[in-house]
């Protein structure tokens, strides 16, 4: 937790010196007032637990009054944290008035020290951890991962407001739109079955009753499902009349039908 | 740590002045190397890497007899090499997702009207949508058993109808498909913004159902 | 060969229908999962991918002890799991190695707060430091996938905390966020505490709020 830990400290005087120079140029780069007190804490050489915040309150004063006569502009927090530190030197100079209220001039200095030993703290915890082996330096992923398949599982879902707005949808639609039903590729059992009326008197031999699909309706597979279906129902319809029979040799096999001969009953 | 880590480093490559690392050392290069590498590897390019005097083929040929049987296998590609998971584990290459998805507009409508008109045809369906409904569609709710078949109506051709299913009761949250709001209540939510035509359709709720059939079919299939 | 795979896999999910496959198999499959990604992979997405029954947290554990001293090895981050390379072949990898963006000194001292104070708000962070916190350092850490949102705190005006992620923990090879190197020692020595100032003094990241809980949260985090 020392600053030597950091090694950032620089033992040549020299150098020293050359640093003090650059807080002053520098002002800027420092991270605010905490930052500053840090760094000029360096320069007692002592553990931040035994440091003189009074020392440092000198210190951070007179670094404001140079950074002000060199006409640097010191951002609002500095000079905050100027004021209080003059308000708390004053504090620790001058004999404890029992009257006064607050808390004493140590109490405040120790809170300092802490910030500043906890903001120490951390950089040395983050240097730390930033040292430590890296994943993509030290160590590595796979280079190739292999894709995960995803299944895909659908589940749909609607709520009763969808329900009720589409079907509120439907209602309103009604009013502007008469009602009319598509009907181009629809052959009802009505129409199939006036049709087979009409058709059924020759077929004395089984036929297929594809074969009595209407024309033009076997080409397009939505209208060929319709009339087969509509034919077939009608089938079904002319059979319980007693009007026609029914056969399929097994599941699958064409549907035949024939005139019911009178004479075979 | 990372000194420890320039200690190795550096003991390395001083060794590989004089000798190659051993070879279980050489092993472990390889193993990592074919691992983090996005493409397969030369023996030339692992021999490149390694540190002087390491010969890659060997240690992969112990490599490769490491991981047999494992499920993760050291291959050839080409005259390359790589790290691939066993074949026979490929099944564990998939999860599986759920995605929600909305239902359709046309499988939201032919829905409502099968709850409010239940027992439904087809073509009655089709008459109130005023387009076909095509069989996806009605494949789609059957198969989410929000619908089912209900009894053949006693028309022509008797055909089949729809209904709701106690499914579909439990996903909206209702006791009953008779308390689906009505009309009035549609239009009181804002719903419905105009009258209908008095008579243009078979309303629930509203009492001016037509067929009696399907008042009577549906409280026979809520009763219980 | 391919035939022999097909069977055994058949035999696989035959299997699993009845007990689950031997725990040999299930290191084989752990082994396969964990080097096929990239990314850890958690426990319960281990155990959602291999067959029925399958323990993958045992199975772990024999797979760890195999890599023991590979040049690959089996790494906890947080509550997955991962495959790495070895950190001392690192020397080895210049090829795969991806230059991580350079974080400004800000960046990783928050980052560094975040990670040994979590859950920390704003305010926080800004005290320790001494300076008002820039969106942008947030946004970077953010970005980056090392820190997330955690819980608010239940102090006035809720503030959002903030916490470090799996991805922080796997990218500095932590197991855990209790792992941070020093963390005792910095708790034992008070300096992970939120100590209100004495009086008034200067604070940033004013409308500090009640950092009494701080503490609480931390325990809540590291103690399980």
């Amino acid at each position: 937790m020392s600053e030597d830990e950091t090694g950032s400290i620089q033992d040549d005087k020299v150098a020293e010196r050359l640093a003090a120079e650059a807080l002053i140029v520098d002002v800027d780069g420092f991270e605010g007032p905490l930052d500053l007190l840090l760094t000029l804490s360096r320069t007692q050489k002592v553990d931040l637990r035994k440091i003189s915040i009074l020392h440092l309150a000198q210190q951070y004063l007179a670094f404001v009054e140079k950074a002000k006569q060199l006409r640097l502009e010191l951002a609002a927090d500095y000079l905050v944290m100027a004021a209080w530190l003059a308000f708390l030197k004053s504090r620790l100079l001058l004999p404890p008035d029992p009257t006064e209220e607050g808390p004493s001039g140590e109490e405040l200095a120790a809170h300092l020290a802490f910030q500043l030993e906890r903001l120490q703290a951390m950089r040395d915890a983050a240097a730390r951890l930033m040292a430590r082996d890296r994943l993509g330096r030290d160590f590595f992923a796979r280079g190739v991962p292999e894709d995960v398949t995803r299944v895909r599982k659908i589940t749909y879902t609607a709520t009763l407001l969808d329900l009720m707005q589409g079907y509120a949808r439907l209602r309103t639609r009604d009013e502007f739109r008469p009602f009319v039903l598509d009907r181009e590729s629809v052959f009802t059992m009505e129409e199939a079955l006036e049709r087979m009326r009409g058709l059924i008197g020759f077929a004395g031999e089984w036929t297929d009753i594809l074969s009595y699909l209407p024309t033009g309706w076997e080409a397009d597979p939505k209208k060929r499902r319709s009339a087969t279906a509509a034919t077939f129902a009608a089938s079904l319809e002319l059979a319980k009349e007693g009007k026609v029979e029914i056969r399929q040799s097994e599941i699958f096999a064409p549907i035949q039908l024939r005139k019911k001969d009178q004479d075979h009953v | 740590m990372s000194e420890e880590i320039d200690q190795k480093e550096e003991s390395v490559s001083e060794e590989s002045l004089f000798e190659a690392p051993p070879m279980a050392e050489q092993e472990r290069m390889c193993e990592a190397i074919l691992f983090a590498s996005a493409e397969a590897v030369t023996i030339k390019e692992l021999n490149s890497r390694m540190p002087h005097g390491c010969d890659a083929a060997e240690a992969l040929v112990h490599l490769r007899k490491r991981y047999e049987g494992r499920g993760v296998r050291v291959v050839k590609v080409g005259d390359a090499w790589a790290m691939r998971t066993a074949p026979d584990l490929g099944f564990l290459m998939q999860k599986e997702m759920v995605e929600t998805r909305k239902l359709s507009r046309a499988a939201i409508e032919t829905l409502a009207i099968i709850a409010y008109h239940q027992p439904v045809t087809r073509a009655e369906i089709e008459e109130i949508r005023g387009v076909s409904v095509s069989r996806g569609t009605v494949d789609q709710l059957l198969e989410m058993e929000w619908i089912r078949f209900g009894r053949r109506k006693m028309t022509p051709g008797r055909p089949v109808t729809f209904v709701v299913t106690q499914e579909f009761l439990d996903h909206f949250g209702l006791e009953n498909a008779r308390d689906l709001p009505g009309l009035k209540e549609l239009r009181a939510a804002g719903l419905l913004e105009n009258r209908p035509p008095p008579g243009s359709m078979p309303t629930l709720g509203e009492g001016d159902d037509g067929e009696e059939e399907s008042s009577e079919g549906q409280s026979e299939l809520f009763e219980d």
